[in-house]
């Protein structure tokens, strides 16, 4: 092996591994099964990383970071690198001396350990979980050279916990409950209101990520997953529900992630996370770099609405439309992807990608959503992408009307 | 023993005493105030602690410091091109300023602070948000009196779907697709794919 | 935090976290996100691990270690925690310089680039792969103390890449051709025999696992994915792929991966892995530590014939059968997590589950697999297996008749 | 130029040349040889070469030392309590020694040895298991001819499902549950669940 050369990009290596030589990794014997208790990627994928935008935020600890969502395949986002948003830094909880506190307008207040917690009925559901801010650095104007900043706010796994309905029922709803607060252990103390509806249809407590326990990064031990609704209501490092009879209008629900409408008034819970998809593949970090002939379109589409019903692409700016595959299951909510086989003649393309949900909803073009909410909403960007292909292959972020 | 357990109380954790929730139930809830602590503060010792706590990151008039918030100022700004969301301008609530301050500020130390602390830092950020005079203690029930600027700048019910779905697929453009924004690949401000150590 | 204190169990720490107080993760930023560009669990989570079996094998390159079943929940398994097999350790392939060559019986040899492979149609399955020696230490008795050594050679990944029937379009097959050799780039250079109508069915050469690359452990940067046959066929690392009209009868498909019956006779080309289950949440690992009182017996149910049509529980050796419930969507030759509510009256279970797939097979009894096989075929033990649940909640392995 | 491709090769890979081809082709098929290269080797030569080479591993009658395989010996075991499968024992076809010793040995350095070589320990080990005579040079040829021992020792159909579905629900035991094996708690053969560093 070419120890010392360059990690991810092409060796000039000579042929030694190549046939008809037999390649030295089949001459030695490689690691043990005592070597690695827990794996890591190879070390020629130290590509496949969060990235941050230093630029984005004034602290490294209340800031984001991106899904690499432009080397992964499939639906689901191995934990390693799953997007990141926190507001005061991931705390390293000690699950021994973790709690989740549920009172307010129940009948039994309840403090639960998470040996309590893992007690109770589980379920686990493969969901996505999207910033609401995904995309939002584009409202003015294409800004990132890279699918993983333009999109990369998303990921995909499969939770594991108690429905939160379960926990609801154990300390007794009281008649006036209508909206919850749930708060985070973390140095934000972060809180937002959720309505009780959705708390007792489908929210999970959740203890495991992709069938291990959740990753600090993402709210360990304990987080919520509020299925289809913006990033920031399904908080991480869980360890109090009040139950309430009104919102709390906290400062993530009114100062942030509040949508903010071109005649000065904002919108206030906007929680659904409507339809988006965009094209993993090609994009500026992977462009069509063999010249004319087969490509295959990959991406990914999400709705939290439920299933995604369809995905059409272009490769004119929207004129025509052609139906992508989508992967099968289609699951509610969750990571949606499609596959569509092109054949390039090599002239520049406006490549599209739009996705419909089984609510009818229709991903809309970016002019469209500008001509209802303006440039200064932020959150819930979810404008069909367009990606500029150029004869060389090179693909750029563009906006189109 | 095998038949499924029936719809009843589980019985798992522990009852929450009212000493423990005490110390977790730090909640204030906007329009009402509701959990706002007993005590007070005046602006003149907010002042001070801002100057001492908050001025590195929010500057010495809460205008803000490199790229950290700015909490004062920007009214009038909400309907325009470029809208500064302040405390001042943006926060509908003032309990939730209390609320925030308290749960998570100064970043870095949050919960620090001493009840009354936080009633002067709230003080002195309100009077210079002009919607708190500068020799009025205040307290819970000072603050649950106060009408920020922005008090009716909500929409609480979601709007949307607010676009059309559009599921043409044929020959679907009026006009040939007109590039508005090619900016991305030359800006300069997207990281480099670099790779981790 | 403890510094210093043991990882993995109870601490003795005083209250200082736990309500009224404030805990102290909550008042210091935790870390930022660009502390971890690709993550890892938490500093508690060290005990999920795989494991070996030092005594089992002479070397630790040519051996086996163990997923931690008991620690996982839902139906992925998570890259880090996958079992390993090999033959000669797990190599470390630069992708770069990795080729998969097709020939024998076809008309184009080709050698494919791992960027070539990737640019073909690609597909994404969720799929187990098991060992069919998982469980083969336990046909003369009881023997391993734990789930994890009893049953974690499975493992269960979303996995993406291209099919195998597209890549033999690609080189052409002559009309003679009836099996394929698969060959990996180790220091075993292992080889399997596999017919030609699986590998057009539903095989699929695959560089990704969970969404990233496949880990070195498990294949990187390229393997078969023979949906539902034991895991030994999956061929790891996978550099060629050699066209004929009949099986080569190598090591792995003579001196091993056969079943030696009573009678000396020994059954070859045993693939499938029939319908097995077991119960991971009681398990030794595990015991049901709280007393009396409401349990969620969980487990695991997989058939290599296609879905698991149901999954039954008995508390009594098997004289009484409850049917538990399945985890949706059901996927074909794929874990599904089972769930049942127990109220346990504390008195002594033998505690079993069974599972039936889609074609009608159920997993049978010890008893009645060892009537037709004997104690010597070592692979494809796939009974009902027994936990002994004594009053104090311990579990243990036993075998009842 | 969106059309989905047609039904045609994709075009990508490159032609396979003879002599890459011949680089990596190192199968011998069991049954008939196919793939045995051209030289030979003697049983002597070959006793050297493993002495050197495999008996740390293998013992030096090849019966096996520690955990390692044996290779000869157990002629006559497989149907018995306690069966012994060895190359002499259980390896239906000779050619096949060819090619995993080729592939795979000597464990930690395959594809060290030249096609001689091989040849060379074949031999030996075919005349320790009985079936070679001493005195005679193995080549491709030769190693056609052998019948090993259990070559008909295999069944190719995959018999199952050889057991009957039960599906019975309720009172299916004519017999109370009897423990016929419990010793796992005590065996101490099951490693602690010691963590990793
Ligand atoms: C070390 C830097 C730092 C210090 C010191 C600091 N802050 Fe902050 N402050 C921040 C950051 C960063 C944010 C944004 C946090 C986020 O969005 O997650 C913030 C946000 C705020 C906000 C919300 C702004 C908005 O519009 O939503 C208020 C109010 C605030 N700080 C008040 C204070 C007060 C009062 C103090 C002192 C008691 C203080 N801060 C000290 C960095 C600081
Ligand atoms: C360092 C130890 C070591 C050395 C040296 C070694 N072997 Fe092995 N041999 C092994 C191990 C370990 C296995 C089992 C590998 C496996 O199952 O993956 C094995 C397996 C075999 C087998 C297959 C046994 C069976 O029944 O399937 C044969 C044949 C064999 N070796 C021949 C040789 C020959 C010939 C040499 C010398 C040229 C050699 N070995 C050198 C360790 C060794
Ligand atoms: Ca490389
Ligand atoms: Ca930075
Ligand atoms: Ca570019
Ligand atoms: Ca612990
Ligand atoms: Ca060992
Ligand atoms: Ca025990
Ligand atoms: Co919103
Ligand atoms: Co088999």
């Amino acid at each position: 092996m070419l120890a010392g050369a360059g990690v991810g990009e092409a060796m000039a290596a000579g042929d030694d591994n190549l046939p008809p030589n037999v390649p030295e990794w089949m001459k030695t014997l490689g690691s043990s099964v005592t070597a690695h208790p827990y794996g890591m990627p190879s070390q020629y994928e130290k590509n496949v990383i969060r990235r941050n935008v230093g630029w984005l935020t004034a602290t490294e600890e209340s800031s984001i970071n991106f899904t690499p969502i432009h080397e992964l395949d499939g639906i689901i986002t191995p934990n390693g690198v799953c997007f990141e948003r926190h507001h005061g830094g991931a705390p390293d909880i000690d699950p021994d001396q973790h709690r989740l506190m549920i009172h307010g307008l129940v009948d039994r207040p309840l403090i639960f350990t998470m040996s309590d917690l893992m007690r109770f009925p589980s379920v686990s559901r493969i969901h996505f979980i999207e910033c609401p801010a995904n995309g939002g650095m584009e409202w003015k104007g294409a800004q990132m050279d890279g699918v993983q900043f333009s999109h990369g706010m998303v990921h995909c796994c499969e939770w594991t916990g108690v429905k939160l309905s379960t926990l609801l029922a154990e300390v007794g709803l009281q008649k006036s409950a209508k909206w919850l607060l749930a708060e985070g252990a973390d140095a934000a103390a972060m809180t937002r209101s959720i309505p009780l509806d959705k708390a007792l249809d489908d929210v999970i407590v959740c203890y495991s990520q992709n069938g291990e326990r959740i990753r600090v990064e993402n709210g360990y031990p304990l987080r919520l997953l509020v299925p289809g609704w913006e990033g920031n209501v399904n908080v991480k490092w869980l360890r109090r529900i009040k139950v309430g009879d009104q919102p709390w209008h906290h400062r993530e629900e009114t100062s942030k992630y509040t949508d903010l409408m071109p005649n000065g008034i904002a919108r206030q819970f906007t929680f659904v996370q409507e339809a988006n998809s965009v094209i993993t593949s090609p994009c500026p970090e992977k462009p069509m770099k063999f010249g004319k002939g087969f490509y295959e379109i990959r991406g990914l589409a999400w709705s939290g609405h439920g299933r995604i019903k369809k995905v059409d692409i272009s490769t004119d700016g929207g004129n025509n439309w052609h139906t992508a595959d989508l992967q099968t299951p289609v699951l509610s909510r969750a990571l949606t992807r499609f596959r569509f086989p092109l054949q390039w003649d090599g002239r520049p393309m406006l490549l599209q990608s739009r996705a419909m949900d089984e609510s009818g909803y229709v991903q809309p073009t970016i002019e469209a959503l500008r001509a209802v909410r303006g440039l200064n909403s932020i959150y819930h960007k979810n404008s069909i992408h367009t990606w500029r292909v150029k004869p060389d292959g090179e693909v750029e972020n563009v906006q189109i009307a | 023993q095998t038949k499924p357990a029936a719809h009843k109380p589980f019985g798992f954790g522990t009852a929450a005493t009212k000493e423990q929730i005490a110390g977790w139930n730090i909640d204030v809830r906007g329009p009402d105030g509701a959990g706002l602590p007993p005590g007070k503060g005046t602006v003149a010792d907010g002042e001070q602690l801002f100057m001492d706590q908050c001025s590195a990151c929010h500057g010495e008039f809460a205008e803000g410091a490199g790229r950290y918030p700015e909490l004062i100022g920007g009214r009038g700004t909400l309907n325009s091109n470029d809208p500064r969301k302040t405390v001042e301008s943006y926060w509908p609530y003032a309990p939730t300023l209390y609320d925030y301050i308290r749960r998570a500020m100064p970043f870095g130390a949050p919960q620090s602070l001493t009840d009354d602390q936080v009633y002067s830092i709230v003080a002195w950020l309100l009077n210079q948000a002009n919607v708190w005079p500068e020799d009025k203690t205040l307290d819970a029930a000072g603050l649950r009196q106060v009408k920020m600027p922005n008090r009716d700048g909500f929409l609480a019910g979601d709007p949307r779907p607010d676009v059309k779905p559009d599921t043409c697929m044929t020959n679907c453009r009026k006009t040939p697709p007109k590039i508005t924004s090619d900016l991305a690949a030359r800006l300069g401000v997207t990281p480099t794919q670099k790779t981790a150590d």
